[in-house]
C-alpha cells in the first residue's frame, strides 16, 4: 500500500518520548492540563490557578509523570502564576495584565489541535479503507537514474543530524579502564612488606567494581607468574595472599 | 459501453503498476504524441468504464496526482480474507505534531515544541524518515532554525488531493490566530492577549 | 455486459490489494456465504469482464491461485510507471546517513548509529549501492569493524574536488559527534572518557 510504514527502528528512539503517550494517554503538559480544565468545567478564560497547579501537580505524581522535563516545565509556570496571581494589583484594575493570558492562548491553541488531530485521524481511518495496489511487478532491470544531490540538501541534513543527536540513555555503559598496573605495583609492595595478608588489605577502603576487578585481575596475574599464592581457608572465605617462592613456580599453576 | 480506447488502457497498465498516485505530468510521457486534453479524456473514459461496469476499484484524485483505489465498501470482507495488512494507526502525539505542521507549515521545532508543550525531537525524526513531513526551509533568527513542511505522502495518508482539503480555520469551533513566538521568551510568557487576529 | 456481481467485485477488490496470489480457498474466505462454484462462476465472469471491456489487466492463474496482472502487450506502460516511481532524490534518512560519513569519516557503523540514534544498516547498504560511499579501512578495536568514506562519485555530484572543499568542515565535524556521558564520578579517578573515536 501507498502508506503503509516499514516499522523504523526511530521507534525504538521514539519510545523515549513517546512513553508518556503509551503509558498513560496525555499527549504531553498541555493535554493533562486541559483534561483536568474539562474534567472541573471551569472556564477557560477563568481558571483558578491555585486550584488547577495544585491538581496538575497531584495528577504528574500518581502518573509517575514527575520526572518528565516537560510536565515539571508546566508544573513551574502553573506555580509561578499561583504566586503572580497572589501578588497585589497596585493601581488600578484597567492596566492590570492577566498573568494567565499566555497561559489561556496556549490551551485554545493546543485544543484546536487537537480537534485537527482527531479529524486527521479519521480521514486516515476512511482513507485506510480504501486499498492500493498490493502487488508490485519487480522493478525493471534498468541503469540507475542520475541522483540529484546538491550541497544545501547536504548541509541541511548535517544539522538535523546534529539537532536530533540523542541525549545518551542513563544505562549506557561507561568505559572506566582496569588500572592492572597500578594493583599489581601495589600488590608486589604489599608482598614485600608482609609476605601474607588477606586480600581485603589490597583495596582501600570503599573500593569501587573497577577497583575490585582490577585487583584481582592483577592477583591472578601475579599467581600466574609464580609471584604469589592465592588460598582461600574456606569456601567464601577470604582469600589469603602469600609470597611465592621462585622454586615453587609450577605449583602456583 | 464500448470497450477501453488505447489511451485509456496505456493509464489503466501505470496505474495498476503503481502504488502512488501518478500526476497527469507522469502519465504523459506514456505517449508522448498524445494531448493533455486527450489524456484527460482518456481518464474519464477509464473512470466511467469502472463506474458503469460495476468495479470493486475506482480512480482517485490524490495528493496531486491520480490513483487506483479499491472502494471503501470492500474493505471488511478483504481484510477478512486475510489478502491485506492494516497498517498501523498514528499516535495521538505523531496527529498533534502532524497537524501543527500541516497548519503552520513552513514551522520550526521551537514553535513546534511550544505549541504542543512537548519536547518533539523524536516524534519530528519518526514523520521524516517516513515520508510525511520534509525540511521546506531555514527560519531567521538564532541558528537559522530548519522549518518543516508536510510532503505529498502527508496528502494521501489522509486521502486529500492538496493542502486546501484540509478544514479551514473558520471551520474549526476554535478559529487559528497565527501568531509568532520567539523561541526563548514565550517561556517567561510575554503575555498575548487572546482577542488578538 | 451486465454490471459485475457483488462477488465478482469482492474478488476483484482482494485480488488488487493482494500482494500474492489468493487461491480459491482464501477467496472464499470473502462470503462465507457463496459456495465454490458460485466463486468460480463469479471469477470466470471477472475474467470476461476484463476481456470484453478491453482492459489492459487481466486474471492469471499462478502459484496455486489467482493475480491480476498486466498484460503482456503493456510492459512498456508498466516500466514507464516504474521509473516514474524511482526517486532520483535521497530519502531524508540517507542523506542523513552520507551526511555523517561526509563529515566524520573514516567512520565506523556503531559511531553513525550513534550519531543519528537509528541503526544504519539498510541505508548503509544504499549508499553503498548507489556508489556514494565505501570501504575505506578497519577500525581499531573489537572486530575491527569496517571504516567507510564517501566516493569519487560524492564529490562529483556535489561538485567538489576535494573533501576538504565541504562546507564549514571544521565546524560540522565538531558539532557531529555522539552526545558524552559525563563521568558520574570524577573522585574516583580511574575514569576515563570515552572519547577518540
Amino acid at each position: 500500500m501507498t502508506t503503509s510504514f516499514e516499522p523504523s527502528a526511530v521507534e525504538g528512539f521514539g519510545t523515549v518520548a513517546g512513553f508518556v503517550v503509551a503509558l498513560d494517554g496525555f499527549t504531553g503538559p498541555l493535554d493533562l492540563l486541559l483534561h483536568l480544565v474539562r474534567e472541573e468545567q471551569i472556564d477557560i478564560a477563568d481558571i483558578p490557578i491555585a486550584r488547577v497547579a495544585d491538581q496538575f501537580l497531584a495528577a504528574i505524581h500518581v502518573l509517575g509523570l514527575n520526572q518528565a522535563a516537560d510536565y515539571l516545565e508546566m508544573a513551574g509556570r502553573l506555580i509561578r502564576l499561583k504566586v503572580q496571581m497572589l501578588m497585589p494589583r497596585g493601581g488600578d484594575d484597567d492596566s492590570w495584565e492577566d498573568p494567565r493570558a499566555e497561559l489561556v492562548r496556549r490551551l485554545l491553541e493546543y485544543q484546536q489541535i487537537k480537534e485537527i488531530a482527531q479529524w486527521m485521524s479519521g480521514q486516515a481511518e476512511r482513507r485506510a479503507l480504501r486499498l492500493a495496489r498490493g502487488y508490485l511487478p519487480p522493478p525493471p532491470e534498468l541503469p540507475p537514474l542520475p541522483l540529484t544531490l546538491d550541497i544545501m540538501d547536504l548541509l541541511v541534513a548535517v544539522e538535523r543530524v546534529i539537532t536530533n543527536i540523542p541525549s545518551p540513555v542513563l544505562h549506557r555503559v561507561i568505559t572506566r579502564p582496569l588500572d592492572v598496573e597500578g594493583a599489581v605495583r601495589r600488590i608486589e609492595t604489599l608482598l614485600e612488606a608482609r609476605g601474607e595478608f588477606n586480600w581485603r588489605e589490597a583495596f582501600s577502603a570503599n573500593p569501587t567494581i573497577v577497583e575490585v576487578l582490577s585487583v584481582l585481575l592483577a592477583l591472578l596475574e601475579l599467581a600466574r607468574r609464580g609471584i604469589c599464592r592465592l588460598r582461600q581457608e574456606a569456601s567464601f572465605g577470604p582469600l589469603v595472599i602469600a609470597r611465592e617462592s621462585a622454586s615453587t613456580v609450577v605449583a602456583a599453576h | 459501453m464500448n470497450p477501453l480506447p488505447p489511451l485509456s488502457q496505456l493509464i489503466e497498465a501505470a496505474l495498476f503498476a503503481s502504488n502512488r498516485p501518478l500526476t497527469l505530468d507522469e502519465l504523459e510521457g506514456l505517449e508522448p504524441e498524445a494531448t493533455p486534453a486527450e489524456f484527460r479524456t482518456a481518464l474519464d473514459q477509464l473512470r466511467e468504464q469502472y463506474e458503469f461496469a460495476g468495479h470493486a476499484v475506482e480512480i482517485v484524485e490524490l495528493a496531486g496526482g491520480y490513483q487506483i483505489l479499491t472502494r471503501a465498501a470492500f474493505a471488511a470482507a478483504v481484510e477478512r480474507a486475510h489478502a491485506m495488512q492494516r497498517q498501523p494507526r498514528l499516535s495521538a502525539a505523531t496527529l498533534e505534531t502532524l497537524a501543527t505542521i500541516a497548519y503552520r507549515q513552513p514551522v520550526g521545532r521551537a514553535e513546534i515544541e511550544e505549541i504542543r508543550g512537548v519536547n518533539a525531537g523524536g516524534v519530528l525524526r519518526t514523520l521524516q524518515e517516513r515520508g510525511l513531513i520534509e525540511v521546506v526551509g531555514r527560519g531567521e533568527g538564532l541558528g537559522r532554525p530548519l522549518l518543516y513542511g508536510t510532503t505529498p505522502l502527508f496528502l494521501e495518508l489522509l486521502g486529500l488531493r492538496d493542502i486546501t482539503d484540509l478544514p479551514r480555520a473558520e471551520e474549526l469551533t476554535i478559529a487559528l490566530q497565527p501568531h509568532k513566538v520567539e523561541p526563548d521568551d514565550a517561556a517567561d510568557g510575554a503575555l498575548a492577549s487572546v482577542e488578538e487576529g
